[in-house]
């Protein structure tokens, strides 16, 4: 310790603590913190860690319910009921910053990490889902170049990820938008099924029980890594970033298979995985969890690197690793399984009964915490918030040629197909996807369980960021409403919250609205928060990035003939609009992508209507009814009907007739406003389909015939036809070729 | 009738094997990990799919000398049946069981998704319960599944039929814009001489639930469970 | 000419597939296997550039300056 | 000691990365380059192996002599 840098007001400046905390520090200690306990209070005082400025906002979402097992915050994901014993664990995580500086292994680590939420819980992780942000990829320039290359470099790491592990990653979401440029947001979602008695604790019970680090050797990776994640990036910021974390999945794949081995034998009493904040965050939480006191001794945690420091050793964020506390007695038992499995392990340390988080290295004190002090009582702020002036409705807007306009919306990579991304992934692999990506919602059967799951995630940013409330409560009806399209009832949710730097009084604003929006959501469609991620300082040069809360939600088919897809099956079939023409233009992809216009009001959602509208289709469906539904969302009626028509290997036209109608052409196809489903019945169900529905109060209108080459639009005394073949062309290969320009 | 799974680690397609043979074709099966030594408890050995030790250095490289596979090669050469999958089938040929190798995929991408494939020899253990021209609707998944050898092996495989898998168009035509990969002669799956040894990059135990939405891969197994008398041929 | 370019990943940074490769040469007979690092090695034939505009795209394309570093050679 | 190996694709084995890279160096502002070939570079930290076992185990584990061919050079 002779050679530690003296704390000086520069250094503990250069930790990101402010004077304030630095008083709180030395209050807790009772003293000056020696150079290692700096650097520990800094990343556990870090916004990723500590969500100091975010906390206050997150108490506002529902956490509770009939089926939470498991709450948000008490553990690394929570734990929801699904019946008969068994019970799921998900969660989504940010990966942003580092998959700034490095696309491919920033993506690829944050799937290992979430992964290891997960089997932390016990869980057996079954699928993933990922949610991406961009910057524009079409065209020439230096700056799309880059967002290609960032693109290309995500979609392979999360691909060599969870391809090597063996996890499918059955659907997600990609918006391409400049606001995104040269910070791209990478979010991960993993969900893991388990019986109610395996949920596994991130505490470190039982005084005198052994603490086993287990899994890779600690290397100078990505120290501080959540420090980092915790300001904005610069160009300096670049330059003096941590060294890269390099992901490894053979060794995950190792490590989940001993770790959920080991938990099958009882003999685990507290497991938290090694994420960010690595040795520190798992030691101080699992000593603050269990209210006991956890001794480690750094001169037994296996090594990459040599003469590596105790604040190395505590800082450094390498992958693939977990901390056990084992019951006494039992140490073997780790010892046959962790060699079975050829991973390396060491016992490090002992549970003490003094609620210190005690850190030797090789016998001498090198760090003396008071562990729930540490983890749980950071600062916290409550930031100002200054209302952005809200967006302007929009008045008029120029027509342009509907028939070119759909076209141009369909090649565009927002809404394009996303296959050249999903057929890089594995999304077959345990032999449960039912639905494929390319509809809703992702529905997977857990066949261990005997039960149909289905996943989705969602959020427009662009309506977040011209009303970040409504955008949001949009964001939660859009996610719901998916799962309602594939015949499933939502169970629950988990968010990431991506936003710009919270000192920002307008980025703070925007972050509590989007959160009281989501909460209220929430609360409608019965669906507790089960944790989540947030991710500030999310800024490039030219400012914040769009406000993206994202949600990931899951539901349950009840049985597998509901299971229900969005593309057109057969000739013949009746087409019948559910809920109306609707003529909300505001924060369209029309207004956008046609005419490039960011503005307007956002649509408005009524959540009575939306959730009728959702039992309508429910009952519909479980009458057998229905042989396919999919919702209005981005670009709206006309782009919904051609995503019926090609969104299959082999694309069917169809032949609508609105009727006269009092919208103008390109209002009638494009608008976006919410609670619109799109169905296909057979055309001797289609009178009971309407009726069905009117009966419940939703409006439904048969609007056309599925069949032909043909995609035929009929409005006003109009007629508009593109060949679905054409069509299909366009979208189906329109990222491709944006790629290989 | 006893199937052995053998799994290396980093395999992830073992359970999916398992669960094809025993709940959906009602075999007694069994996972053998790769530090085992003797499989003659066991008439048909299934090398999984996955990444077996990360696919580091080449697919199957580094599994190709894990315990098992001296009782996998001996087996082999007794004339017990033996299916690779998938990196079973890089590791097959890694162990010189089966001729030729895979490499890189040509577009350098990772591909899933349903293929259509050509049976293209019913006179072997592995296709027997179908009929020449078959096309099956099965999966694939691989970033390395593109097939190279030498001239003189591919006219060997071809004059001794030992090509069971073509990929093909709907239509049944072997193109190359129906490969995925860049695989030689479209190749998908061969056998040995012997027609013991079988290794194939698509997956079959994905295409056995009719939920899943097709159950081709089935008449794979059917095939080499009514070969070995477990089950009455189709 | 000929250009050789060998990529390596850096110190620093973890490289798994030499870690397997090691802990494969072990099993293999040859505990005396202190460590593996495995990079890529091209070969380009390339007619008169000039080594400046090489070092660049060895840079920029051949390299990922974040965590490897990368040496020229030419013939 | 030192062991360098080099596992390069034989010449008859098509390499579509080198030709991948062929052609984005193209786009980078070198037409001039003719041909890329890619392969690994493997640098192995080892105590006093004989040189026979080394050469085994590149034949045997580090390369694929169906597509390989390998180089050892030790130091
Ligand atoms: N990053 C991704 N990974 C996997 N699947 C994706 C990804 N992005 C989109 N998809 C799939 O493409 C389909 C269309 O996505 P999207 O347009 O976001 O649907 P929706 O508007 O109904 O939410 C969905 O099935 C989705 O899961
Ligand atoms: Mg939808």
């Amino acid at each position: 310790m002779t050679n530690e840098p003296a704390i000086t007001p520069d250094l503990i400046a250069k930790h990101g603590i402010t004077p304030d905390e630095y008083e709180r520090i030395k209050s807790i200690l009772g003293r000056e913190p020696n150079f290692t306990e700096l650097g520990i209070f800094s990343v556990m005082w870090s916004e990723h860690c500590s969500y100091k400025n975010s906390k206050p906002e997150l108490r506002k979402f529902p956490t509770d319910g009939p089926g939470v097992l498991v709450k948000a915050g008490e553990e690394n994901a929570g734990v929801i009921d699904i019946g008969d014993g068994w019970a799921i664990a998900f969660k989504m995580e940010s990966h942003n910053h580092p998959s700034a500086i490095e696309p491919f292994q920033g993506a690829a680590t944050g799937v290992g990490g979430i992964i290891r939420d997960i089997f932390t819980m016990g869980a057996r992780p079954v699928f993933s889902l990922n949610s991406l942000r961009f910057g524009e990829i079409c065209g020439d320039s230096a700056g799309v170049k880059t967002n290609r290359r960032l693109f290309a470099g995500v979609v392979a790491g999360i691909a060599h990820y969870g391809n090597c592990i063996g996890i499918p990653t059955i659907g997600g979401e990609i918006y391409f938008d400049e606001s995104y440029e040269g910070n791209p947001l990478v979010n991960v979602f993993c969900l893991g099924v388990l019986r109610h008695e395996q949920i596994a604790r991130g505490a470190a019970k039982g005084i005198g029980n052994p603490v086993f680090y287990v899994g890779a050797e600690t290397g100078r990776d990505g120290l501080a890594g959540a420090a980092f994640a915790s300001r904005e990036l610069t160009e300096e910021s670049k330059q003096d970033r941590p060294a890269v974390q390099v992901g490894d999945p053979f060794k995950e794949k190792l490590l989940l298979e001993a770790c959920l081995e080991l938990l099958e034998t009882g003999c685990v009493a507290g497991i938290q995985d090694m994420g960010a904040a690595g040795l520190t965050c798992s030691t101080c939480e699992t000593a603050s969890r269990g209210g006991t006191g956890v001794e480690i001794d750094l001169a037994k945690v296996p090594k990459r690197e040599t003469s590596m420091t105790p604040y190395e050793i505590m800082l450094s964020e390498s992958q693939e690793r977990m901390l056990i506390i084992v019951k006494k007695g039992h140490e073997q038992t780790v010892r046959d399984i962790f060699e079975k499995w050829d991973l390396p392990y060491a016992e490090v340390g002992v549970v003490k009964d003094d609620g210190m988080m005690r850190v030797l290295d090789g016998g001498k004190v090198a760090a003396e915490i008071p562990a729930s002090k540490l983890a749980d009582d950071a600062p916290i702020y409550v930031r100002d918030a200054k209302p952005k002036s809200p967006a302007k409705p929009l008045q008029d807007w120029p027509e342009a040629d509907s028939h070119s306009a759909l076209l141009q919306l369909l090649l565009h990579p927002t809404i394009a197909s996303k296959n050249w991304v999903y057929r890089q992934y594995d999304h077959m692999v345990r032999a449960g996807t039912c639905v494929l990506p390319g509809s809703d919602a992702a529905v997977f059967l857990v066949r261990e369980a005997n039960k149909i799951l289905a996943a989705t995630s969602d959020c427009n940013a662009l309506y977040c960021a011209l009303d970040p409330r409504e955008g949001a409560k949009i964001a939660v009806a859009e996610a719901a409403r998916n799962l309602a399209c594939s015949g499933a009832v939502p169970l629950a949710v988990t968010d990431n919250l991506n936003f710009g730097n919270p000192h920002k009084p307008e980025n703070f604003w925007q972050l509590r609205e989007c959160v009281e929006g989501l909460a209220e959501g929430c609360r409608v469609f019965n669906t507790p928060v089960t944790g989540g991620n947030v991710s500030l300082y999310n800024e490039n040069p030219g400012g914040a990035i769009d406000p993206t809360p994202t949600v990931g939600m899951v539901g349950l088919i009840e049985n597998e003939k509901q299971i229900t897809t969005q593309f057109f099956k057969d000739a013949g079939d009746a087409i019948i609009l559910l809920g109306g023409f609707g003529s909300e233009m505001g924060a369209t992809q029309y207004l956008k992508i046609v005419h490039g216009k960011k503005e307007g009001t956002p649509p408005r959602i009524d959540f009575d209507r939306e959730r009728a509208l959702h039992d309508s289709l429910r009952s519909l469906i479980r009458s057998g009814l229905v042989k396919s539904a999919h919702d209005c969302s981005e670009g709206g009626l006309a782009v919904a009907l051609a995503e019926c028509c090609i969104s299959r290997e082999k694309p069917i036209g169809a032949e609508i007739d609105f009727g006269a109608t009092d919208l103008r052409l390109d209002q009638l196809l494009f608008n976006e406003s919410q609670s619109r489903i799109v169905i296909s019945v057979s055309k001797t169900n289609a009178a009971a389909a309407v009726a069905l529905c009117e009966w419940r109060g939703i409006p439904a209108r048969r609007i056309g015939t599925v069949g032909g080459r043909e995609l035929q639009l009929r409005a006003n005394g109009t007629s508009l036809l593109w060949p679905v073949d054409d069509l299909h062309r366009a979208w189906y290969s329109a990222i491709r070729n944006c790629m290989t320009e | 009738m006893k199937a052995a799974v053998i799994r290396f680690p980093g395999s992830n397609c073992d359970q999916d094997c398992f669960i094809a043979l025993s709940e959906v074709l009602g075999v007694e099966t069994h996972y053998v990990w790769h530090k085992e030594t003797s499989l003659d408890a066991f008439d048909l050995i299934v090398l999984p799919g996955g990444f077996s030790y990360g696919d580091y250095l080449r697919c199957g490289a580094i599994a190709r000398f894990s315990p098992v596979m001296q009782s996998v090669v001996d087996a082999a050469k007794q004339g017990k049946a033996v299916l690779g999958i998938c990196n079973g089938f890089q590791i097959l040929c890694e162990a010189h069981l089966l001729p030729g190798t895979l490499v890189r995929n040509q577009s350098l991408h990772f591909i899933c998704e349903h293929r259509r494939l050509r049976v293209e020899n019913i006179d072997t253990p592995w296709t027997c319960a179908t009929w020449t021209g078959t096309l099956l609707n099965i999966p694939i998944a691989h970033g390395e599944g593109c097939y190279v050898a030498d001239d003189a092996t591919l006219l060997e495989l071809n004059a001794h039929r030992q090509i069971l898998l073509r990929y093909t168009d709907e239509n049944g035509a072997a193109t190359a814009a129906a490969n995925p990969n860049g695989s030689a002669q479209n190749i998908a799956g061969i056998c040995n001489r012997a027609r013991n040894v079988f290794g194939l990059m698509p997956h079959p135990e994905r295409a056995c639930d009719p939920r899943l939405g097709s159950t081709d891969g089935k008449v794979i197994f059917e095939s080499i469970l009514a070969t070995l008398g477990a089950r009455k041929a189709a | 000419m000929k250009a050789k370019v060998i990529v390596m990943p850096k110190q620093s940074v973890l490289d798994p597939q030499g870690v397997a490769v090691r802990d494969a040469m072990h099993h293999h007979g040859l505990p005396q296997v202190k460590s593996v690092r495995i990079g890529k090695f091209m070969e380009i034939e390339v007619e008169g550039a000039d080594e400046a505009k090489l070092h660049e795209i060895c840079r920029d394309l051949l390299s990922n300056p974040v965590i490897e570093d990368y040496r020229l050679e030419l013939q």
